[in-house]
């Protein structure tokens, strides 16, 4: 048992060490470091710029999107040696987060579905930075019930086989800097509702496309609402067969919980530093014998985390697939950080209020932790999913009772009252 | 045995509960939230002329004359209602801290304008981050002029005076520690808005430079006064509490029974009837606490410390709790600026951390069992 | 708001108390005042014996089964001054252990369903502990769900008119001591099981009733299996309609929750009295702020649950009745008992193994409370059923989904392979 | 990245579960548990005889030899089996502190027996009730005579010696406790089982009157190296608990899967199916907790301090969780003596004891933290 790089990993680990300290934008690491909860503190540059700049150079050494291959912008690399980059890439990989979704989601989803003609024309631009791509899946009326969508795609009246868009998406990161999406329809509402479902990939800037962004209740505002008035796809954009739409859509939804599992922070690190600093009626807060029982179960948690995490890598190392212990990630790190900023919160006292950066301590990083943490423990599947999908895929229990399962999705019941 | 509020009592709650369902709906707050303003100073006027002010001031100074048990149920229905006003400041502490320790004529100056709202009061207290202890008070006040910084203070910004603990030379104990009354508008004051988690509640940093002060109550008492105001405040906030916390486990209640997903209300799935269920349990446990401490306050009950740490612990964690549920069964809705899950949230753990945190509150409430040898 | 007496109550209080003073079996005090858990810590004497002699004592003297009517052996008392009785009645209330089966759930089934003969025979001597009564409801196959049992009563073949029962219950308490008990069927099978259901009552000592203790995980057998085979039960000894079982055992059930929900032990005045005199490596335990930190949050459970009952009874001297709000007692207490149980095992350290009651600390109280509190979270509805009950009958929110509702019953699936 | 078990390890502890499998069902833990015999002397010879006790004692010393990762591996079907023999007093205490503190002459005359099981160690510890501390322990050893009394030391009935922990003087100082080996067979021991929480494993107090007591280690050495053998036990004995876990997990779930309610498998209720999730998520951090332990253990990592309390806090959790809520889904059955759920109840709540309990081992977690001044 060790920590350490077999042979091959560490000389492709030495290799991208090389390249990233001779190329990396040095001039942004302060501000990547003092950064967090999605919003990048870098003053007086465009972080959009930045992103695209430092994907481009990336592209074009053969860094970019490691384990795609080849021929469409990527490097063919292993999983590991993927983890292994993103370890040398450290904060500098943060400037990457408006890829995230298109790197992660809709390229494997093309990968998957598009026509070879496809791939080559717009996979090596995603893998670039130099187009954007977003995902369109959730609605208003769906929630944790994804296949609930009411979108409707219907075929164009013309001859031309295209498809008129009409309804609306909600919880669309990065819609309004997207150049294309991918986007899950209801092509055909009287059968049950995970079969009368269809993908399609379009361009973002297509007439009849309306952009609206999401304020969230910490005040920021990474999500947005799309509205779909009469918009027309190609049929040559349509990804899988017509009524395919959830079983395309499951291999998007996939790379989304993997991605969103795993490295998920638990603001543990933030709270011990903070107790070595502030002090309780009973001195400094981490010698406080009460504080001390508070912090032992989030410690366990965040180690726990952590190594379940190289449980992970070691499996990719053997080239094996991680277990279903990843699967815990988000469940554990989601309310922990809710706990975690409420307790450091509570050990500021009447300062704890402050939400103000340049006075609240730790840069007001508990009190953004505080007012972010409810997202995270509802995006990408709640605590409730979460627990399903484990008690169902890991340990093997019944699905819920259905009662929508061979119903018609037109008659669905969508009012309790 | 009548361990319950009078009809005439909830006649009183149930006037303020309307009085606020109209003047105080969540756009209001919103206003105050999003606004410039840091308090809705129409909706204080209409509470003032409701006599809610005055509830607990006797009425030789303009009061009411009624007990706690009436200023209990009205703090109930300011949290229920999430009041975007200065009562907590000026009602729960300021006023409290007049009754227990002012001077004939300090009460005769301060209570009917407390009473009409005219002026307004709050209490300067933590001077940095941390548990606020004798020690951590260094503002220091000699031949009437304090000098020293007071951070986060609420409703600083609107406050006319702000009762102010300080010392007379530096040190460390308790016994040092002196309370003072300083007009906020006068010479040796700034003051400074501060962002927090909660924008429906203005607070700002007080600075004090040789700023007149007047004292209030005996000098080398003020730690003891602190203490006992606080006992009463922490009473009469666990029903601010308790109310916040009703309201929050209702919106959640009725959106589990109007939301639809899988084809049912998710008010149909055991993981939100239960969650729900969970906070119906706090919720109730914090309501009898509550009116445990209800009673020893309107009593003067020699258990009020202890039934104060009790309904103030009970009152934080079921708040916090129902508040942060409603938000996840709303899910992704309930963490949009829309919907107004977050206030609810904002103000939980805002009134989790005035008056003195969880855990300090956890200490003190073992320590008074301790004290007076009882385990409930 | 206070906790006096209206003048009425004190007047009572003060009778129940002068006779309780002149009458009680005072030499058992001491050893009622050791007892917990439901067996009696009473040396050299007969508890059954006891009990009775002390049912009886009450019973004589009008201070039996107060609320029920005079001329069923009652007092026609109201509902506080029943409270009222019981808090002075205290320690010697122990006593009566034998009998809540009978008065709080047999009693007010036949009081509701049995002929006026029948409540004249059978109600007095019940309340004078004179006959002893059981409750057969629960099966090896039912569980939380009461209402799938499957033991059978069907006509006999003769022209009796009798009833054959054949079949088995389960968790019966007292069965080997009853003399009569109270029993649901199925005589229908072939419909909805909530419909197929009727309720008897029947001699204990009947013909083909076997009896068979259940050992306890914690060593104890407060519980009955007991098996029916051809058991003959009279047609007049039915309660209610054929086919109205369920509706009849309501009545019985609501009971049993209010009877248990009522007063429940969390253990917090135990623990809190252990940790003023045990010692933890930051000195004494109470001094202790990592102790401290954890007592807090079960202290206000304590008094919570203790002020909501005063709320309850302040309802009931008012002549009202109860809020929803007493339905939180064992959901709360139950839980709290457990956790209590682990940590004062937890400050005992290696002490804390030993369950011997003459070394270990509190006369191994909490040894007992750890393994008798699994119980507590299981019997007359489990911590699941109770957040049900909350969920729909006080928060008003929909039922689970029912497979089961509208399917004949034997016709419902009993097997998941 | 290599953080897993190899193959040929893992390979001997399928090895062992399939061994203990075969001879310790649970009707042999309920012999134990029933019976007269406080440990299963068959199954203790046959462990033996397959080379599990000796696992990482040096071939020299009559050992396998193999390192500390394989003897995690062979305690983990230990708490799985819930096997009713002296294996963590002999094998994961006495057999560490003759490794770490014997001499040459004790380990040669000890390990080789311990190895083979023929001997049987223990180590007495604990005086009185409440947190063992260097001033709780006063037991007196002076002219190689000890006197004190020890209670519930695990196998102290059927143990042919036990480490002992004692004082030269009175006194209440760490630097005052020394170890000693005693045979407990000889003059001055008097052996009193007890009655304990788990009947499986047995308990005895030991009264020693000027017992023949040999020296283990350094004088005044006694408490640096309790500590430093508890450091192992503690990531060893991790994997007995989460051995034990994970079987509490699994019938939970086989149970869930079987039984029917309401026309149902009652494992498709959001109820049961939630809290079996949450059982899973807490025996993964055990089991991740565990790897970290053991890495430091058998790389005598400088984090093992950490490791080995972040290994024994999750751990312990994770069993009494498991273990507990094993039983609610399970219902009244679960509650039976017939069932096998109330068998892993006591053994959770036994090993969150032995060893020192959960809050010692959770203040120790942060304050070794504190020292590393690393937060994971």
């Amino acid at each position: 048992m060790n920590f350490d790089d077999t042979a091959g990993e560490a000389v492709f680990r030495a290799e991208a060490r090389r390249w990233i300290d001779a190329n990396a934008p040095s001039h942004l690491k302060a501000g990547l470091e003092a950064s967090g909860f999605g919003n990048l503190a870098l003053d007086g540059v465009d972080p959009m710029a930045e992103a695209k700049a430092w994907q481009a150079k990336k592209a074009a050494a053969g860094w970019a999107c490691l384990h795609w291959p080849r021929e469409y912008g990527g490097r063919g690399s292993t999983p590991i040696e993927r983890v292994i980059w993103g370890q040398e890439e450290g904060v500098y990989g943060a400037l990457g987060g408006v890829f995230i979704i298109g790197h992660g989601m809709c390229g494997p989803t093309l990968m998957a579905f598009a026509t070879e003609d496809q791939k080559r024309r717009y996979l090596p631009p995603l893998a670039s930075g130099e187009e954007i791509w977003c995902q369109l899946f959730s609605e208003p009326a769906g929630g944790s019930d994804l296949a609930g969508l009411r979108t409707r795609a219907e075929p164009a009246a013309d001859a031309s086989g295209d498809w008129l868009v009409n309804g609306q998406k909600i919880w669309t990161s990065g819609a309004q800097y997207s150049d294309f999406g991918i986007l899950v329809t209801r092509t055909d509402p009287a059968v049950p509702k995970h079969k009368g479902l269809t993908m399609f990939f379009l361009d973002m800037r297509s007439p009849g496309i309306e952009i609206r962004p999401i304020k969230q209740a910490n005040g920021q505002s990474g999500f947005n609402e799309v509205y779909f008035t009469d918009v027309r796809i190609p049929d040559a954009q349509r990804l899988g067969a017509v009524g395919d739409g959830w079983k395309v859509s499951l291999t998007t939804l996939m790379n989304e919980r993997l991605s969103i599992g795993s490295g998920m922070s638990t603001g543990f690190p933030e709270l011990f530093d903070l107790c070595c600093r502030i002090e309780t009626a009973n001195g400094l807060a981490v010698d406080d014998p009460a504080v001390r029982s508070k912090l032992a179960t989030w410690a366990v948690r965040a180690t726990g985390l952590k190594y379940t995490g190289f449980r992970a890598l070691s499996a990719l190392s053997r080239g094996e697939t991680p277990g279903p212990e990843n699967s815990i990630g988000k469940l554990v790190a989601g309310p922990t950080m809710q706990e975690i900023a409420m307790f450091a919160e509570d050990l500021q006292g009447q300062a704890g209020v402050i939400s103000d950066p340049d006075i609240a301590a730790a840069h007001g990083r508990f009190q953004a932790m505080l007012m972010r943490s409810p997202a995270t423990r509802v995006e990408g599947g709640t605590d409730e999913i979460l627990r399903n999908i484990i008690a169902e895929r890991v340990l093997g229990l019944p699905p819920d009772i259905r009662v929508d399962k061979d119903v018609p999705f037109n008659q669905i019941p969508t009012s309790a009252r | 045995m009548n361990f319950e509020f009078s009809d005439d009592q909830k006649a009183l709650g149930d006037q303020a509960r309307r009085y606020l369902a109209d003047k105080c709906p969540p756009s209001a707050v919103r206003a105050v939230l999003e606004g410039p303003q840091t308090y809705d100073a129409a909706l204080w006027r209409g509470l003032a002329d409701m006599g809610f002010l005055g509830v607990a001031i006797p009425e030789p100074y303009g009061g009411l004359g009624l007990s706690y048990l009436e200023l209990c149920l009205i703090a109930e229905e300011m949290g229920r209602a999430l009041a975007p006003v200065p009562f907590s400041s000026s009602v729960l502490l300021a006023t409290e801290f007049l009754l227990a320790a002012g001077s004939e004529a300090q009460k005769i100056a301060w209570l009917p304008r407390l009473a009409s709202g005219e002026a307004i009061g709050t209490f300067a207290f933590a001077e940095r981050p941390g548990a606020v202890t004798p020690r951590t008070i260094q503002a220091l006040c000699a031949q009437g002029r304090l000098t020293g910084v007071k951070l986060a203070v609420p409703d600083g910004e609107i406050a006319t005076f702000a009762v102010v603990a300080a010392r007379a030379a530096p040190g460390l104990d308790a016994r040092g520690v002196s309370l003072h009354l300083v007009e906020l508008g006068g010479e040796g004051v700034t003051r400074t808005p501060q962002d927090t988690i909660d924008p429906s509640r203005g607070h700002a940093q007080l600075a004090f430079e040789a700023a007149p002060a007047e004292p209030l109550g005996a000098a080398r008492e003020g730690w003891a006064t602190i203490e006992r105001v606080f006992d009463r405040a922490a009473v009469l906030t666990a029903f601010e509490q308790i109310g916040g916390a009703d309201r929050a486990l209702e919106m959640a209640r009725d959106y589990a029974l109007d939301r639809m997903a899988f084809g049912r209300p998710i008010g149909s799935f055991q993981a939100i009837k239960h969650m729900l269920a969970d906070m119906y349990v706090s919720a109730t446990l914090a309501r009898s606490n509550g009116y445990y401490g209800a009673w020893a306050l309107a009593t003067g009950a020699a258990e009020l410390p202890q039934a104060a740490a009790s309904a103030r612990v009970a009152a934080t964690q079921a708040f916090q709790h129902c508040a942060k549920n409603n938000i996840q069964v709303h899910g992704g809705m309930g963490f949009t600026w829309a919907f107004d899950c977050h206030l609810f949230y904002r103000r939980s753990n805002l009134l989790a951390l005035n008056l003195g945190s969880l855990s300090t509150w956890e200490d003190a409430l073992i320590t008074r069992m301790r004290a007076r040898n009882t385990a409930a």
